[in-house]
């Protein structure tokens, strides 16, 4: 495999969690509805998808079952701030620790494991060849043998870029995320079309998470996201929650985890910093992001919308 | 099912019924046992003052909100509207007063949101543009369907909404103040517009403010006062200043005849100021102008033409591309707010609720807020016993009425708000104040409050810079009349109190499209 | 007449990511009722879950409610845990009230550890003083990293959320490189700095519980930050600027300026804690010396309603809670993880506002 | 069958006896008490002690209390270890793991009448008896097989004779160099040109980003990837599998993971030695204050070989060099 190619390769891998885990945030994020707990959905999905696709047998079931899990998951974001009325960031903290939590107790309590779960004779998701077209230079050896999750991945991406830009549900996903008002006026349900959308994003998120568990290494332990869901998260936002803008920023991130794998390989005795690229990379990508912002609206109309207070003063 | 048809004194039956409709918001009772007829290819104008409760009937008709009581009849049969949703199926359009579009989609996604032409999940925009091309050729209304809405004109954008209930195929078409934003021009072509519903047969509510418009429209009205109707005749059966007395009741207004005040030196001078938008159009364009001690100025204008960013760029909220702004001998132009503030200004900001107050502090850490850098609040330490007793004597002064001084600032209404906003301005006895809307969404008795404070600042020696859309408030009490249309001064009145509509035919001259 | 300005300007343009304009954003759980509520509903959500997992619940909980009261020992380690989370939590108040969220608190607290632990060896002269500098430098260094993020959001409205986030890995990794590059003990196979000697410990209390003299400090932290909170012009307007930017903006108060002070306090305040809990708890900057102190503050602060006081009350009864955790731990088979359930569920409570809520 | 040279074999999780704390365990009977600095589960160090001690409460009738703790939360090792001391209960306190080492020295002193047994780390008070392994002798085994490997393509078919190897380390610490250390001069002991590519995970639970890791380091040329990175090094056996390479196991046996990939491990007797010493406490013959080192001559570090895939005489060159560091021709470097 050429240099190019083992760049890619690594890149694809990388990108996987990242990018689905991306689109979902994109719907949230467009209802306005930011899903902070991205990660946390990843997480019980990992376990979940790992849990059941080894119970059953078959790997894809496990991924389903993430997608549930993740989703169930944001779910529980929803019950708390749809209907216990908490914040939305502040439920999203607590949605990723409880499932932190959640996934231990489980681990252990159910799964009569600790620490790490990783079962034997797990499935994986399996890995194409590509045949023939593995000789296409560069290209070829990238995607040769890539698990099939990366071509999932690559079909999710273009389904939720279609429905946000070509379906109803999109377009009522936008409206909601700009104006209640004028989704209301028509007779769409803002709290309903942020649910649906949180439910989306916790999905996506599982197919992520259970990439990360059931894909290459069959196992599981609470640390296994490394943070890739704020990852995703912080490429929503750099992205602007466009579909193009999601990908670009997602791939921007992985290519910084390819780098950073990369430059590990030449030694330059500072590993660990090069192991910080990739979140040195979001803070440099939101940073941009920002500066190019303020540039635009530097004369603009003041804004003074106020974002109610979550909560009144005791 | 049809059944017989009542015959109706002006032939044919009413298409819509509105009977006994009643609704209230905890203890204010907006909408008071109303009637409502309107025929097909009938213009019927529905007039009340501000709150007399007309949006909310009409709210009531859309679906946005229940009535607490009272039936509504299309055709005669009784029709539950639930939701915008349902009124849509049923047949009723609303053009609202206050837009209800999403700006980043484009024309043909406003006007179809909620009922989208589709193909199984995916949108059919070809159908949805070819709709909205041909209905906009049909009533000569200006749009192409693949703008998006916030590169609109607010008159484009107007039109964007009346699209969307035509789009729907309606019976019922509510306008509500749907010419409060547009130019003469626009008002002009609108009502050609409306003729034409009519004339297809839709039955038409229109809710203006304006007597000369709904006279030229109109077949019928009914005037609302404080939730009630208390008038219901075809049009040509009143003149205006009957309806001007329906419309307020037979109380005579508020204000007493103010006299003129006696003005001193210069303590505002504004000279050539220049602001920029983001997407570098000019909202100011050299606007000049100078405030005396003893003299309230008035600057009238219709929304939009640069008042709001003058008064930003006075306050030391905006920075100005170009020009000075002395207060007294001070030149604190694009020094803040607090050079400002620290030279002797007040400002009653327009944004009452955003930069006003804080509503989630108390309204006691709101009345005080102003005088934190004071002596009365506490030595180095803040005294709480000091800052309490302030608050206490401001909300006495100026009949803050609070539940207590520890009350969520946003708990208060919207009149109790601004007196709150004005004591805290008004009591560190500044040379200048500049308010602009101060009435806005006052009742009549807290906007006649506010007049009185401020004429009461004036006759004691401050000067007062009054910016307000409300052309009868501006004559009332300004000494010095200024019409501001497109971001310059178009017009000036000294020394004399011009007629209202002299100012409105300023106003509305060099008004911007 | 008319009065009415409805149309949104097109001018303007919208938002499309809604919270990337950081806007203000105030977390103050409503009153006393919820906070006691949700702490109660948050126990009664654990003996649930020790219902369901442990093999005998009677022990498990009463080992989790009175652990921390059966020895001296788990007494004092409640409140050294007491002492850090006052910080953290002290940190995180102080960035809520001024409507931005430091989520990057684990961070600066370990960077601010790792300060003490190699400034406290290095100057010379007698403990005190040499913890007093150590102190202060870890301080210095919380602030300082906080203070990339802080400038972004003020300057160019960054979202501080992700960036203080990533500065918590980048952080760890940071501390690593520096240690095992510089300042490891290299008589050990672990990444720690070499033991302090004992003359360089902070004061103990309660020996051999790892409680000390920074509960001392950490008081005197939150009585001057309540001072600053309700007794100064400063923290008024720190308020002002934080629940309302642009009512502190038409006031002529430079809300920036506030929201730069409190980030950077923040920071301080959080390498503060960890310079307490290397100097007083594990006497050595351990890789892994904090266990999540940083996101637990920002439960704490919650729970004790972003005032000094509560936060105090929040620190040491979360503490009893962590302490009693392990001695449940010890006790039967219900495992840690719980206290991480506990906290996820009481800021969900915790922050409600359909819960125990007083109009 | 795997011929491990140590007597490590054996010690896959499977085996471990269930039975422990059970409460009709005479009061005489020795109460273990075991602190960890980590959580079980990693297949390889902590489960491998786990091990040791789940068969000595099987066979020796001691009842065993483990207690996990955060791998990243210091503090709970001191609270567990010092709460596990104070209830004096316990005749003998086995803790392990280096990173324990400096919290164990502590709390030692304050319990001058508590045993311990800590393994992974040199003694570290009168009252202790550590229990440390020359992993650097382990890695330097596997190094040499590592360089037969890469030079021997005709006799291992999934290597390319790049002369290329690879360690992943979980994290830049310490112990992890040490492994290096041993890893690189095993290889060069076979050919000084071999090349040893060495990276890091960044934490020890990453599988996944293990398995990323490894990937480009067979992309890179490596013939065989050695892991030395706790639960993550999952993610190496595996892309060992998956990319027609090899990868070697660590601390416990994992040849059985993927046997058709995984030539060899390198072992840590962790599990029994752990044993032996609580059979010693039992005995009355663990010395306090003293440290037992495994190294290769008293089997505590070995290579157990996955015979499907080393043949005898690769398996032979190995126990040559494995002879002479333990007659002290070779010293192994450690980085310690
Ligand atoms: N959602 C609401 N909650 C509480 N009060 C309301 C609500 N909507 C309207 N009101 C009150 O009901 C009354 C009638 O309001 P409405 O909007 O119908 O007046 P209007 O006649 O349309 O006035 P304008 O000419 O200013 O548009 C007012 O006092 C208003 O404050
Ligand atoms: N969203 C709402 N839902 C229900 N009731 C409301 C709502 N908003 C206001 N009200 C009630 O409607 C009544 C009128 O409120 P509003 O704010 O219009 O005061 P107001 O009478 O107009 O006072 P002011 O003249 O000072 O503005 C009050 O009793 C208030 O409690
Ligand atoms: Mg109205
Ligand atoms: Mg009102």
């Amino acid at each position: 495999m050429s240099g190019v190619s083992g760049f890619l390769a690594i890149l694809l891998t990388s990108l996987v969690p990242i990018l689905a885990t991306a689109m979902g945030g994109m719907f949230a994020e467009r209802a306005r509805a930011s899903n902070i707990a991205l990660d946390g959905c990843m997480l019980v999905a990992a376990l979940a998808a790992l849990a059941v696709g080894t119970a059953v047998g078959n790997p894809w079931v496990g991924v389903v079952a993430g997608m549930v899990a993740g989703a169930l998951w944001a779910g529980v974001l929803s019950a708390a701030v749809y209907g216990l009325g908490c914040d939305l960031i502040i439920a999203g903290i607590a949605a990723n620790l409880l499932a932190v939590g959640a996934s231990l107790l489980v681990v252990q309590g159910v799964l009569g494991s600790t620490g790490t779960y990783a079962p034997t004779g797990t499935t994986l998701i399996p890995r194409p060849s590509l045949g023939f077209l593995a000789d296409i230079p560069v290209i070829g050896p990238a995607l040769q043998n890539q698990s099939a999750l990366v071509w999932v991945t690559v079909l999710v991406t273009v389904a939720a870029s279609i429905v946000l830009q070509r379906t109803r549900f999109g377009l009522h996903v936008k409206a909601v995320g700009e104006s209640d008002e004028a989704a209301l006026a028509v007779g769409v349900k803002p709290v309903q079309i942020r649910v649906a959308a949180l439910l989306i994003s916790g999905a996506l998120a599982g197919i992520g998470g259970a990439y990360l568990s059931i894909s290459s290494v069959a196992s599981f332990n609470s640390q296994l996201t490394g943070g890739l869901g704020f990852i995703a998260f912080a490429a929503v936002v750099f992205g602007r929650a466009t579909p193009w803008g999601t990908i670009g920023a997602s791939l921007l991130f992985a290519a910084a985890t390819s780098v950073a794998v990369r430059l590990q390989g030449t030694d330059l005795g500072l590993q660990q910093i090069v192991h910080a690229l990739p979140y040195v990379a979001t803070v440099v990508a939101l940073a941009v992001q920002a500066v190019r912002e303020s540039r635009r609206r530097r004369y603009d109309v003041s804004i003074t919308q106020y974002v109610p207070a979550i909560i009144p003063k005791g | 099912m049809t059944t017989a048809r009542p015959v109706a004194r002006q032939g044919d039956p009413p298409l819509l019924v509105m009977r006994g409709i009643r609704k209230t918001f905890g203890s204010l009772v907006a909408v008071d046992d109303v009637d409502l007829e309107v025929r097909a290819g009938e213009i019927h104008a529905l007039l009340g003052e501000n709150g007399a409760g007309k949006s909310t009937l009409m709210n009531c008709l859309f679906g946005l909100t229940r009535p607490d009581q009272g039936d509504i009849l299309i055709r005669g049969e009784t029709v539950h509207v639930t939701s915008p949703r349902r009124a849509l199926a049923l047949g009723i359009g609303m053009v609202h007063q206050h837009f209800k579009l999403v700006p980043s989609l484009s024309v043909a996604d406003n006007v179809f949101l909620g009922s989208e032409p589709h193909h199984g999940p995916f949108l059919d925009r070809r159908h949805s543009h070819r709709v909205v091309g041909e209905l906009a050729e049909r009533y000569g209304l200006d749009v192409r369907p693949d703008d998006l809405v916030r590169s609109l004109s607010v008159g484009a954008q107007q039109r964007v909404e009346i699209l969307r209930a035509l789009a729907k195929d309606v019976s019922v078409l509510v306008l509500d103040e749907p010419t409060a934003v547009l130019t003469p021009a626009e008002t002009e072509r609108f009502f050609q517009v409306v003729r034409g519903f009519a004339a297809d047969g839709l039955a038409v509510v229109l809710i203006s403010h304006h007597l000369r418009e709904v006279r030229e429209v109109a077949d019928t009205v009914t005037v609302l006062r404080r939730g009630r109707r208390v008038a219901h005749e075809p049009i040509h059966a009143v003149t205006n200043a009957e309806l001007a007395g329906l419309i307020t009741g037979d109380a005579p207004p508020a204000d007493s005849e103010v006299p003129f005040g006696t003005p001193g030196d210069v303590r505002l001078r504004v000279e050539g100021i220049e602001l920029v938008s983001g997407r570098g159009k000019t909202v100011v364009d050299g606007v000049d102008l100078t405030v005396r001690a003893g003299e309230i100025v008035g600057v009238l204008g219709i929304a939009g033409n640069g008042q709001t960013e003058l008064v930003e760029a006075i306050t030391g909220l905006r920075t100005p591309a170009a020009g000075r702004v002395l207060v007294g001998p001070v030149d604190v132009t694009g020094a803040g707010p607090s050079a400002a503030r620290a030279a002797g200004m007040a400002h009653v900001p327009e944004d009452r609720i955003g930069r006003g107050m804080a509503g989630n502090l108390s309204v006691e850490a709101n009345i005080t807020a102003g005088h934190l850098g004071s002596p009365e609040v506490g030595g180095r330490l803040l005294s709480a016993p000091r800052i309490r007793r302030l608050a206490a004597g401001l909300m006495t002064a100026f009949d803050v009425r609070a539940a207590s001084p520890r009350q969520l600032m946003r708990r208060l209404s919207g009149g109790n708000a601004q007196k709150t906003v004005l004591a805290r301005e008004f009591s560190r006895d500044p040379d200048l104040v500049v308010c602009a809307e101060p009435t806005r969404g006052l009742d009549i008795a807290a906007a006649a409050f506010v007049r009185r404070e401020l004429v009461a600042r004036r006759d004691s020696g401050g000067a007062v810079l009054l910016v307000s859309s409300e052309i009868e408030e501006v004559v009332a009490i300004a000494d010095r009349v200024l019409v501001m249309s497109r971001g310059r001064i178009v017009a000036e009145f000294v020394d004399r109190r011009p007629t209202e509509a002299e100012v409105g035919r300023a106003m509305l001259e060099g008004s911007s499209s | 007449m008319t009065t009415q300005i409805p149309a949104p300007d097109p001018t303007e343009s919208s938002p499309r990511v809604g919270w990337l304009r950081a806007g203000a954003r105030r977390v103050v759980p409503l009153g006393l009722r919820q906070s006691v509520l949700a702490v109660v509903l948050g126990l009664v959500v654990c003996f649930g879950v020790i219902l369901l997992v442990a093999d005998d619940p009677a022990t498990a909980f009463s080992s989790f409610l009175t652990g921390t009261f059966k020895t001296r020992y788990a007494f004092g380690n409640m409140i050294a845990i007491g002492t850090v989370l006052i910080f953290t939590a002290l940190a995180a108040t102080v960035s809520f009230r001024a409507g931005a969220f430091n989520i990057g608190t684990e961070g600066q607290l370990v960077l601010g550890g790792l300060v003490a632990a190699v400034v406290v060896v290095a100057v010379p002269g007698p403990g005190i003083l040499a913890q007093l500098v150590a102190l202060v430098c870890a301080a210095l260094a919380g602030a300082a990293w906080v203070a990339l993020p802080a400038w972004l959001r003020i300057r160019f409205g960054t979202n501080e959320i992700l960036t203080t986030l990533m500065f918590n890995y980048i952080a760890a990794d940071l501390a690593l490189f520096l240690v095992n590059r510089f300042f490891r003990d290299k008589t050990s196979g672990a990444v720690e700095t070499p033991p302090l000697p004992t003359d360089l410990w902070l004061t103990r209390l309660l020996v051999p519980s790892p409680a000390n003299v920074g509960v001392i400090l950490a008081l005197l932290v939150a009585a001057g930050a309540w001072l600053v909170f309700d007794r100064t012009r400063t923290g008024r307007r720190m308020e002002i600027a934080g629940v309302q930017p642009a009512f502190a903006e038409y006031l002529g108060i430079r809300s920036t300026r506030y929201l730069l002070t409190s980030l950077l306090s923040s920071g301080a305040l959080a390498g503060l804690g960890g310079g307490v809990a290397v100097l007083g708890i594990t006497h050595a900057y351990v890789s892994g010396f904090s266990p999540q102190y940083g996101f637990l503050g920002i439960t704490v602060a919650l729970i004790g309603r972003l005032r000094p006081g509560g936060v105090v009350l929040a620190a040491f009864l979360y503490a009893m809670l962590m302490t009693g955790a392990t001695s449940m731990q010890s006790a039967s088979n219900v495992p840690f993880a719980l206290v991480f359930v506990l906290q996820g569920v009481l800021v969900l409570l915790v922050t409600s506002q359909r819960i125990g809520g007083r109009s | 069958a795997s011929a491990a040279t140590s007597a490590a074999g054996g010690s896959s999780a499977s085996s471990a006896a269930t039975a422990s704390a059970a409460p009709s365990v005479p009061a005489e009977a020795l109460n273990i008490i075991a602190p960890l600095s980590g959580q079980l589960g990693d297949q390889s160090f902590m489960d491998s002690a786990n091990d040791g001690l789940q068969r000595a409460a099987a066979d020796l009738g001691v009842s065993v209390k483990v207690i996990e703790a955060g791998a990243d939360d210091a503090p709970a090792w001191e609270r567990n270890l010092t709460e596990a001391s104070a209830t004096g209960e316990s005749g003998l306190i086995v803790t392990g793991g280096t990173v324990m080492a400096s919290t164990l020295e502590k709390v030692a002193a304050q319990f001058p009448d508590q045993k311990y047994l800590i393994f992974d780390s040199p003694s570290v008070g009168p009252n202790t008896t550590g229990i440390s392994y020359a992993q650097n002798e382990g890695a330097f085994l596997v190094g040499v097989l590592a360089a037969l490997i890469t030079t021997n393509p005709d006799t291992f078919p999934r290597a390319t004779g790049s002369k290329k190897i690879g360690l992943v380390g979980g994290m830049d610490i310490p112990v992890i160099r040490d492994f290096a250390v041993g890893y690189e001069q095993g290889a060069k002991s076979i050919d000084p040109s071999i090349t040893v590519d060495l990276r890091f995970v960044g934490d020890f639970e990453s599988a996944q980003g293990a398995y990323d890791l490894t990937k480009a380091m067979y992309g890179d040329g490596s013939d065989v990837v050695y892991q030395v990175a706790g639960a993550a090094g999952l993610g190496v056996l595996q892309a060992g599998a998956d990319n027609g390479r090899y990868a070697l196991g660590t601390d416990s046996d994992q040849n059985q993971l993927h046997p058709e990939s995984t030539p060899a491990s390198a072992i840590k007797a962790v599990g029994n030695t752990v044993y032996s010493g609580i059979q010693a406490f039992q005995a009355g013959t663990l010395e306090m204050g003293t440290t037992i080192v495994g190294n290769i001559a008293n089997d505590g570090v070995g290579i157990a070989f996955n015979d499907a895939l080393v043949p005898a005489d690769i398996q032979a060159q190995v126990e040559a060099l494995s002879q002479k560091v333990v007659d002290g021709t070779i010293t192994v470097d450690t980085a310690l």
